[in-house]
């Protein structure tokens, strides 16, 4: 079975305010919920693909929790209530022309641009360095603390992929909460003035932590502070993959025919909690978790594929066992990944600095390791 | 007066409760400092007191919580706003050492800048990227702030209090590790400790019986007195001196204390390149010189960024490592 | 004569796509260029003082310009372009309840707020600290060179007077260019979730330095802005004196009876060199230059004025005269200001601390001076 | 190699103009940098001879100038930004302190930084608040930056085509006051001044024949070298090294000098408290403490923000202030 999100408990104001079905690209304030979009352009395939790629991440992202709160692994943000948009995302993107710069919840949903993503953000998340070393060819940069900041690394790297003529865009994710900082508005506005081939995409799942979007902004949507930068702004549910991958896969042929940017709201509830050291019953009220549990975006998507008669049961737990052992096997490795201390002076520099070098020398002498 | 044992941050969030009680000016405000009471709860229990207009959850952005406390400082207010953490002060770092600093000196006395800002910072609880570093070095060299770095809960109290109540901008840093691991007496009534004096943590009554100073703050104080444990079972005699705060710096006492003993250790977590030890070492230079019997030792963290967790406790300063240098000081011709 | 603007040489195309007569709160785009306002609220006694303040306004900035080409002055930024938008703010605001936040080259139009505005920016151009110091009860800061953080300033001063229940709001100006800097939106949208009263205005003179206003940005006004954090955006044309304060006095009603913020874009052109530092000639196109002076706002005022019989070459003359003989006597006084040099260590703390009180007991032992 | 007399400005200019030339990926961005060939024409003429693709305008936006270099930089380009003033580098502080310098350390080397970020900076002209603020120190305790602080029209080529060059990220910070004022023969073809070298600008051929070595960077060894002329006249033999790239660190020339001299004097603008100074003291202290035979002294601006027009002759160090300093050294028991 798929995990339970992990914490739990019905009523998704924001959510109930969106349509889905054929109008992904819809307003706040103008229909009821649906199922998925009915998207011609995905085939039984890519749609079975997207269904388990949602449930693996979530089981990723479980793991991961779960290694945190047996000593094994630091501080981590699950997934529960993104996958839909991460599947979106990954499916319309093209692993071998796209860069994807995360925040920190996204890294257990981008399989599909190489196993290095996870292996690697299981490394991060057991406070290996090597984690932050997501090797070439795979397009996605690591996790990003410093909220925002990665908005204008994103504008800069398609800045010089339009300059080198080079094919593809970059995506750029971002929180509710996160838009709040400046580097998000300098970042976009400066990626209308540049036509730059980036997508922006604003996971609005309800919570900056404890901060609501009602604290975060008057704007009555993310999407419409694109009017901000001159570019345009469109406004999906997050719970549906999608109408998440229609979004993107638009914005994308914009991107990569010159047309410029898009910012993408993706709207969507944050089912757990803000990280492993968050405890959201005291600010989370119940009632409007329970009605975003509703339209969990693996049950919805499950659901309507079960109709379609697309996925059944075994498929799903063909897919918990499968991810299971896929992040078994990465623990294990993760684990087992050597690590000489004095990788702490590493990649300060192309080459140490003098002054590091004598540093790293001392340690060395001190603590015994490579020298 | 009357004492509790407190850890440093049930200390903190009393002082917070009793300085919005004692002046109605007071607003606490930040990222998740009202209903969920902060990160780490020092804001809890503040918006239930004193209401919503006082304890305010702001928007993520950080140079808009110090660009407002500058606007609200001018409009009377007494604001505490806090930094999450003091890696995301870089996000405000043009509010704080362009304005905040220079609120007062920029309309020549028209403004006071009563403005308080928290934050927690340092090493040791394996939390991600920029929430350990210690930035201390990089906001000593902005004139018109003060820089407060409490090493115990009664001075956590103590020096908040005073912090609150003084006129200018006061950087008030808070080790992420002392937080439940330091907990003291904290006196219960009014407790003001007056910046620019430090503490004796461990020594002898007449600093000349003294073998090696060392000089610390924040949580190193802790980490300097297990290191003058360590090195008293072999016999050598140290004083560990708590700064307190960076600026304003007591300069008599670390005079005295140099003159008279004349072998002393800095004890940072930051970064050996141009951190506060540096400054330090500057005023002994300065102070002292003559008095000085073996160069100052510096123990540091490394000149590399902050490490992620597997690394951490190679990089800050341990007991250990300060021992040794407290050793060579001692030994030193 | 009214003094000419500090460079010379017509079409305004921003302005040429802008609206006034009574549609003040116009969009780009919709119409051609009429006169001034036709505003019912302003008798014709505040219209003669308006236009006065306009004058003086932009002899006082000459004066201090060639202060500074005498060597006498620093680097300072002409107002010419700019009289219309600082004669409408000063007239719709409240001296005795409003403050005002100006970035640098408003301080010549703010008359109305007081004597000591203009004789501590003469101090200030001068280069002497006090300048700085614009006392007690006059309402209005100080210059402020670190683009846009002024605007943090005014949204926390407009909370804290939201909060202490005073009447009166907060009106902060930015240029065009500085509406880029993250502080700007950081701080409207902030300002959105506080209701905060205070009003935001952007000056958009067509330029930040040489860079145009269609390098700063793909929005398509300044006003629209706005969107991104849910409070209304007002655009004004900049060069009719009447429309701003219409502009101006309404968002002055909705932040004193807690409607909260407004933006207000006011749209002229830039008809001097950014400062006595720039050299226009190099990038601002001519026949652009050319066109805007024909919508030299004072013309603009003069004309309208002249043609209701409400003004006279004599009053001009008049006018001139007076405030040559008010800036004759600031920089007499400003010259005339004694300093102490020990005043560098002034005001860095309430009380020095030890180490400064050294440094300055050095300092004066080495100089002399007070002690 | 020909050489030919040059402004620094000029030189940063031509060197600009010829590093665009041999490499492709160079790329000039800030503000007012392209049509107006930036504020004091550091880049004349680049946006005609390479293109508006190569040479851009950017927004008025100081963090997203340095945020885009670090994608630049992952796209294989070789970013060459500029900050109008360095002063208004806090706008980008969490940028450059937090993403540009560990660009490489948080990616574990997957990708190069080879972005060099100019400023101007420093005082004596006359500019309006955070335009002459030397800030360097604050730089200096952030890990993975390295500061280039030219003080020659030579230098500046030198180490600007380093930098350029460098795959680290560079903070290059150009003196206002050197800009027109500091003129010297440039090499007209390649010329690279490899980082962490100082260089002996006034003194004997042997350490050991000068009484007190003088340490100063950017336009401070200007007013060094003035100094040095003033006290030759009463006799006093003083060694001037310009340092050249703060970090790094040329500690070799460093400690050669105050092992042969005993005698030293840091000269920095920046205000005292924890400016490099600081470092400088701090370096000398573990490296040659045993052959000072007086304390270092510093000749610094004061613990006060930079000052307007009227005291700002009052702040900055000058000759004199660096002469007395140079006596009261050399005069030490
Ligand atoms: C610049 C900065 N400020 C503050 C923080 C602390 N912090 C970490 S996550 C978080 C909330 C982020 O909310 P949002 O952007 O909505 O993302 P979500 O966690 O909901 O996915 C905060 C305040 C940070 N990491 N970086
Ligand atoms: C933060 C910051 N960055 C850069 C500068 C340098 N600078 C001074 S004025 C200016 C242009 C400002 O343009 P705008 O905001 O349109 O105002 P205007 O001068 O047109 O009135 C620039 C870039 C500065 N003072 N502050
Ligand atoms: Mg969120
Ligand atoms: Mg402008």
């Amino acid at each position: 079975m798929i995990p339970e999100p992990t914490t739990a408990r019905r009523r998704h104001p924001r959510l109930r305010r969106t349509t889905t079905g054929r109008v992904w690209r819809h307003r706040v304030g103008s229909g009821n919920m649906a199922g998925v979009t009915d998207a011609a352009r995905l085939d039984d395939d890519t749609l079975r693909a997207m269904m388990a790629e949602m449930i693996s991440s979530r089981v990723f992202s479980q793991r991961v929790f779960n290694l945190q709160r047996q000593g094994r692994a630091g501080t981590n943000a699950p997934v529960d209530g993104s996958e839909a948009i991460l599947a979106g995302v990954s499916f319309a993107l093209d692993p071998a022309e796209d860069w994807v710069l995360p925040q920190y919840r996204e890294l257990v949903g981008l399989e599909r641009f190489g196993t290095d993503v996870l292996d690697r953000y299981v490394l991060y998340s057991l406070g290996h360095p090597a984690g932050g070393h997501i090797p070439a060819p795979t397009r996605v940069w690591p996790p990003q603390i410093s909220l925002a900041t990665q908005v204008p690394h994103a504008v800069g790297l398609a800045w010089g992929m339009k300059r080198a003529g080079e094919p593809g865009c970059v995506l750029v994710f971002l929180g509710d909460g996160s838009t709040s900082e400046g580097d998000f508005y300098e970042a976009c506005n400066f990626a209308g003035v540049l036509d730059a081939p980036v997508i922006v995409v604003v996971v609005n799942n309800g919570w900056a932590i404890s901060t609501p979007v009602s604290s975060q902004t008057r704007a009555k949507t993310f999407s419409e502070k694109s009017h901000a930068f001159g570019i345009p702004g469109v406004h999906v549910d997050g719970t549906d993959a999608v109408a998440v991958y229609e979004a993107i896969a638009d914005a994308r042929t914009r991107a990569v025919n010159g047309a410029g940017p898009t910012l993408v709201e993706c709207v969507t509830y944050r089912l757990g909690p803000h990280t492993t050291a968050d405890d959201p019953t005291r600010y989370v009220p119940a009632d409007e978790l329970a009605a975003a549990r509703e339209r969990d975006p693996i049950e919805v998507m499950r659901s309507e594929l079960e109709g379609r008669g697309l996925w059944s049961e075994a498929d799903t737990e063909a897919t918990v066992a499968a991810a299971d052992a896929r992040m078994e096997a990465a623990v294990v490795a993760g684990e087992a990944t050597p690590l000489d201390q004095a990788e702490l002076f590493d990649h300060v520099y192309a080459e140490h600095t003098p002054r590091l070098a004598a540093q790293r020398a001392r340690f060395v002498a001190e603590h015994g390791g490579a020298s | 007066m009357t004492t509790q044992p407190m850890t440093m941050l049930e200390a903190i969030n009393h002082t917070l409760h009793a300085e919005m009680a004692h002046d109605d000016r007071v607003m606490v405000f930040g990222e998740d400092v009202a209903a969920n009471g902060g990160v780490f709860r020092a804001t809890e229990g503040l918006l239930d007191a004193f209401g919503a207009d006082r304890v305010v959850d702001t928007p993520l952005a950080e140079g808009v919580i110090a660009g407002t406390a500058v606007g609200l400082a001018a409009a009377g207010m007494v604001p505490v706003p806090e930094i999450q953490f003091l890696g995301f002060s870089y996000q405000a770092f043009h509010q704080i050492a362009g304005q905040v600093a220079r609120l007062r000196y920029r309309t020549r006395g028209r403004f006071d800048a009563p403005i308080t800002i928290r934050a927690p910072f340092g090493g040791g609880v394996r939390t991600p990227e920029l929430h350990s570093e210690s930035l201390e070095a990089q906001y000593a060299n902005i004139p018109g702030l003060k820089i407060v770095m409490p090493a115990s809960a009664a001075d956590a109290k103590g020096l908040l209090t005073t912090a609150i109540r003084d006129p200018d901008p006061v950087l008030f840093l808070e080790p992420l590790r002392g937080y439940r691991m330091l907990r003291d007496e904290v006196p219960l009534g009014e407790h003001l400790v007056p910046f620019g004096e430090a503490r004796t943590v461990v020594g002898a009554d007449d600093p000349a019986d003294d073998e090696v100073v060392v000089f610390a703050w924040s949580f190193m104080v802790e980490m300097s007195r297990r290191a003058a444990d360590l090195v008293a079972d072999e016999g050598i005699r140290v004083r560990v001196v708590d700064l307190r705060t960076l600026v304003p710096l007591d300069v008599d006492t670390i005079r005295t204390c140099v003159e008279a003993i004349g072998r002393v250790v800095v004890v940072q977590e930051a970064p050996e390149t141009n951190g506060f030890a540096s400054e330090l070492i500057a005023t002994i230079n300065d102070e002292a010189f003559y008095s000085l019997e073996a160069p100052v030792a510096r123990v540091s963290g490394y000149d590399a960024p902050y490490p992620v967790g597997q690394l951490e406790d190679s990089y800050v300063p341990d007991a250990e490592r300060i021992a040794e240098a407290i050793r060579r000081t001692a030994r030193a011709a």
